[in-house]
């Protein structure tokens, strides 16, 4: 046990998983770097250096550098884990997901399905997500809702670097495709992280404060934020449960409903685009299935209906913050007073 | 490279099954029991055949929306394919996937496409596999003229080019993407685009059995020498609709009649092994009465099978959830 | 005013668009049809024959067929919409967005605000849609969630010949990037057309029915469905409100939230896949914002979480039909009681 | 063709431009004022104006994420520029936009872009306008040899070769795409891939403006006169990291100084004036003092503006909704 930083756990994570099974090869634009270049032997390691090391310690026959084109690698990746390997491919922002989609969401999660359940497609696709980098419209993006949408692939989202290590074995061990979401604002937060290799169930939430009053459901990076208005709130005689799901597909609903109903209040907070998202579907499903137990309107936390915006000022504005949970949380604790049936 | 008596016969069946394939579906199709979009490959089979007898079932291909031929030629069970068209449990895909999505893993065959491009970058994945593992496969994408220009085949081309994949581009240019015609839709030269990406190309005429053989027989074993990947330009034409149900008026009145007379595949073969006196017509009739029977039989076979049961809509979305 | 199909409503409107505007081009895959074969003039007008008779109308300057390249010719359309043209392009099925989301929702969607609101895109992608055709799981998604989502993007889902002509007038003439969405069971669907050209405002409701006990919200075929079910509900003595919203983004949500807040029940049927849906989506606005005047839990009538299946035996089980709308109604009308808060 | 005194100035000008703001900014960055990724041209400014001198406000250019160069070389204001990527709301895009999305619609700048190969479907929309509305203007798309692997940068050449479109694409191959060298990432000849597409190409030393001034001349010559698309591949290189930050650890040591020492575009734009006598050092000098004051105070100004107001957060999301 260590500390490590988020950006370490993932390496360690793939790194003790190369090595335990030959079959996982990385790839991706980059991975290694300097493909081709004169210092070829001491290059990127990633744009954010995260896959940096793999490459000197398992040669570039297992960590492949790409050209940029993303339909053909994460494809090819795709063929790879139909055939027997187990790819972890790396789709650098997942605002690029526009260019390669197709190889995602209709090849990739639909060959078990179309082909009769014969299908096997241990494929993970690690990905950079989230606002905060002043990265602007095309960079800073969430997207996990529209692979949440999609039947056939599961979603990871780690909140730290200890979830990151454990949930990233856990994808590369797990036999159906995996989008593998990384907040470029996590990597350097660091965290105890037990060096040897360990999983993390996907589909089990993780309760990272339990309070009486009221339940957040919060989301990778905005975990951190939850768990800081928790505390404030705790301080101000409020306390909070706060939810961190870990995977959006499968999700936990069966841990979410059960707080819901203890708490009979709920704020999801979702980095993500305000409609259609993490947000809406949990409320949604909350509705329908602990709609007795509330006893407030359910509040969502997210940013408005606009692209990322590159100022500064701009952005801060734009992305959930702790003052923002604090105030939904106040919200719903307010309300009240419904019509009986 | 000699066929061997049995390889010609071999070749002759596989070609005769995906034909009388084809005119049986159309001709069920328009009875109205079959369901969907069904795009027929008949007037091809020399592509298919002609590489994929190159093969072995440790070979992948990656298919097209058009995959019939090459899921018979790869040596999918007749009889689930049949069973699969018609949306039975039986089939090849237990009903769920469709004549767009026939696939049979263990044959190497990793599923025909509805996405036009879709198959060349898992074309390039299967011969990473090879190549990472070192198992001596090698990989076909085929893909008509229409995928060509799709900007997926050229980036799966590049990719097989500098990572150097067993891996064969099979370009199937039956002239037409739909109704549009492949010499207007592809700007330039195929051929000349491969070079471009550094791979070695050849253009046949693809209703050449033995021209197709030879060609594909020649990138393969490249390919599997560690040669890199190649490419093949091949010029032929389909027989039916663009999918049934195309009534054809962008074609000429006569075009495809002209082509069944003069250019088809199955009589340019039995013309040539007949003067070649490599096989007699009787050997070559037998082999379409076994072919006709086994059609027969798969058809009667799909129609009476039952359809899936209700709880199999749920399964096979995930390995476990 | 005389019948006209779905189709012929389509054409119509972009025929009359053309007419009026030069500025209008059509552009897709066999749009006019049979680029350089030999019945070049007796072409497909797009595989459905929806642009049929465009062509010989305003010849192929202004109706173009492309080559199999929807980055290319859908980015081009975008292109042409910020420099002055205002393209309709045409994604034959929207289950093809894999392979040029990007185009849509990184360029198209984000120039205005990327480029400080000096932009202007006025296009309009039209794109079928929807299960029921046995065409299996690529070609027979909704996926309208996924551009909902989008900040920047408008949503139209029309469910009748009627509301296909006047929101697709309304789109070509809109100045923002508009995703018209055709389900392809509606094609051969008639209705009463007027022939002079009409609007149709986005973002306005419609209601096909009123009742009093429940409120339904359905969208683009799903409308026909919960229209029937309302009606047999209706004769077994349940009088429920259908509500069309036409277009997602932007969505009418007063007029939705006006209705719950009198019938106090809501079902929304949406016939894309569960998560992250449409329907999660209003449920989670009506649990934020009606939530006092719900008398009963919200329930969704939408798809399991699977790709859809190829054989009619299982494409019928998986989709919504109007024995699971009125057992949804039922279902709300029986539930009530709740916890004062 | 021969450049007037008057345009040798104006290109002059307008790379020293280029070369001072991006040292600038580079300076800049490392003092944390600049946030977010910046990718500098510095090095490559040949290519921009030797192209950009071809063409007026009418036509239209698309950019990368390395599009400083292409602004100023079409004409943005420079403290418009600085001021974005300062993201002051005097900024060009109002502070939304940033390094990596300037554009100015008025001056045909359709936009620096995040996406790499983003750009090159968007000028073919532009080409197509003014084929459309016969404005007899062209388009340019500028990409690296990075965005040439890019499967949308093969759609748009092809789409752009099949409906004879007024553009012209011109590689900017500075020899790495981030670390990742082009020599490697590129399998085959990017001028055999533009062949291939039915599209004329050239390639040319990108260090020498008179050069790319002369082939984009006439590329764009050709294409506005109803001759369909051209390419042009240009060599060249970049003097500083794929964005800022970047130790450029995968270059050799001494690469970068080698060329600025000898193969810098504005070193050989003064030596080639001067030996032909057509522009004296002072003249050159006063363009440079000149443009070092603009640079000066735009970057004063930019400092100095304010940020957005917390409303604009919500606007310019639509025109209307
Ligand atoms: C990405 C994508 N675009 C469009 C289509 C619709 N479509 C299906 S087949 C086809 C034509 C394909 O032409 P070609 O590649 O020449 O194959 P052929 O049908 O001639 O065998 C088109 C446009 C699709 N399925 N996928
Ligand atoms: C679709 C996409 N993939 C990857 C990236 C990340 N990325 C940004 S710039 C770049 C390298 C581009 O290389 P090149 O086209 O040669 O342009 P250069 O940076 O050399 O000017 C990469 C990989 C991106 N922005 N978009
Ligand atoms: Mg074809
Ligand atoms: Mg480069």
């Amino acid at each position: 046990m260590a500390r490590k930083s988020f950006r370490q756990a993932v390496n360690e994570a793939i790194r003790q998983e190369m090595a335990r099974d030959p079959r996982v090869i990385v790839m991706g634009e980059d991975i290694a770097g300097g493909m081709g270049a004169p210092g070829e032997d001491d290059a990127w390691g990633g744009p954010l250096g995260v896959t940096k090391g793999l490459m000197p310690q398992f040669g570039r026959e297992r960590v492949l550098d790409t050209p940029i084109t993303e339909s053909g690698f994460i494809g090819a990746a795709a063929g790879a884990a139909l055939t027997g390997l187990r790819p972890v491919a790396d789709l650098m922002f997942v605002d690029f997901m526009g260019v390669c989609f197709d190889q995602i969401f209709n090849q990739a999660a639909k060959f078990k399905y179309m082909f009769g359940g014969k299908a096997r497609t241990p494929l993970v696709i690690r990905t950079m997500y989230g606002a905060g980098f002043r990265a602007a419209s095309q960079h800073s993006q969430c997207l996990y809702p529209l692979f949440t949408h999609v039947p056939g692939l599961k979603v990871v989202i780690p909140s730290s670097p200890y979830e990151a290590k454990g949930l990233m074995i856990e994808a590369i061990r797990d036999d159906d495709p995996v989008i593998f979401f990384e907040h470029k604002m996590l990597y350097d937060v660091e965290d105890e992280v037990p060096d040897e290799p360990y999983t993390l169930p996907f589909g089990e939430a993780n309760l990272t404060r339990e309070g009486d009053d009221a339940t957040i459901v919060a989301f990778g990076r905005m975990v951190m934020l939850a768990n800081e208005a928790a505390d404030q709130l705790g301080a101000q005689g409020i306390s909070c449960t706060v939810i961190d799901p870990r995977t959006t597909s499968p999700l936990d609903i069966e841990t979410i409903l059960e707080e819901v109903r203890a708490t009979g209040r709920l704020v999801v907070v979702d980095e993500a685009s305000p409609r259609c998202n993490m947000a809406s579907d949990i409320a949604a499903q909350v509705a329908e299935r602990a709609f007795e137990a509330l006893k407030a309107p359910i509040r969502r936390v997210s940013p408005p209906h606009t692209p990322v915006p590159f100022s500064p000022a701009l952005e801060d504005l734009y992305l959930p913050d702790v003052e923002k949970i604090i105030s939904a949380v106040r919200a719903v604790m307010a309300a009240g007073g419904r019509k009986a049936a | 490279m000699q066929l061997s008596r049995e390889e010609l016969l071999r070749a002759y069946r596989s070609m005769c099954t995906i034909r009388q394939f084809e005119e049986r579906v159309h001709a069920e199709f328009a009875t109205g029991d079959i369901p969907g979009f069904v795009h027929l490959y008949a007037g091809e089979e020399a592509s298919a055949v002609g590489v994929c007898m190159n093969l072995t079932e440790r070979d992948s291909i990656a298919s097209t929306h058009r995959g019939h031929g090459h899921c018979i030629a790869k040596g999918c069970d007749v009889a689930g394919m049949m069973a699969e068209i018609y949306g039975r449990k039986s089939g090849l895909c237990a009903g769920k996937g469709g004549s767009m999505h026939i696939a049979d893993l263990d044959r190497g065959m990793l599923g025909a496409n509805g996405i036009v491009g879709g198959g060349a970058p898992l074309a390039c994945g299967a011969a990473l596999t090879a190549k990472t593992l070192k198992t001596g496969a090698v990989a076909v994408a085929f893909g008509g003229d229409g995928a060509s220009n799709q900007g997926t085949t050229a980036e799966a081309m590049n990719l097989a080019s500098v990572w150097r994949l067993p891996v064969v581009f099979v370009l199937e240019d039956n002239g037409y993407a739909e109704s549009t015609a492949s010499a207007w839709s592809i700007g330039g030269d195929p051929l000349v685009r491969a070079e471009g990406f550094g791979i070695p190309g050849v253009r046949v005429d693809g209703h050449d059995f033995f021209a197709v053989h030879a060609a594909a027989g020649e990138a393969i074993a490249r390919a599997r020498d560690g040669g890199g990947p190649g490419f093949l330009h091949l010029k032929l034409a389909r027989y039916f609709g663009h999918f049934e149900g195309d009534g054809m008026t962008y074609r000429a009145p006569d075009e495809v009649a002209k082509l069944r007379a003069e250019r088809d595949c199955l009589k340019l073969f039995r013309r040539r092994v007949g003067e070649a006196q490599l096989l007699d017509d009787a050997a070559l009739d037998a082999i379409e009465a076994e072919v006709a029977a086994e059609i027969e039989d798969a058809t009667r076979r799909a129609k009476a099978a039952p359809m899936p049961s209700p709880a199999d809509l749920l399964t096979d979305v995930y390995v476990s959830y």
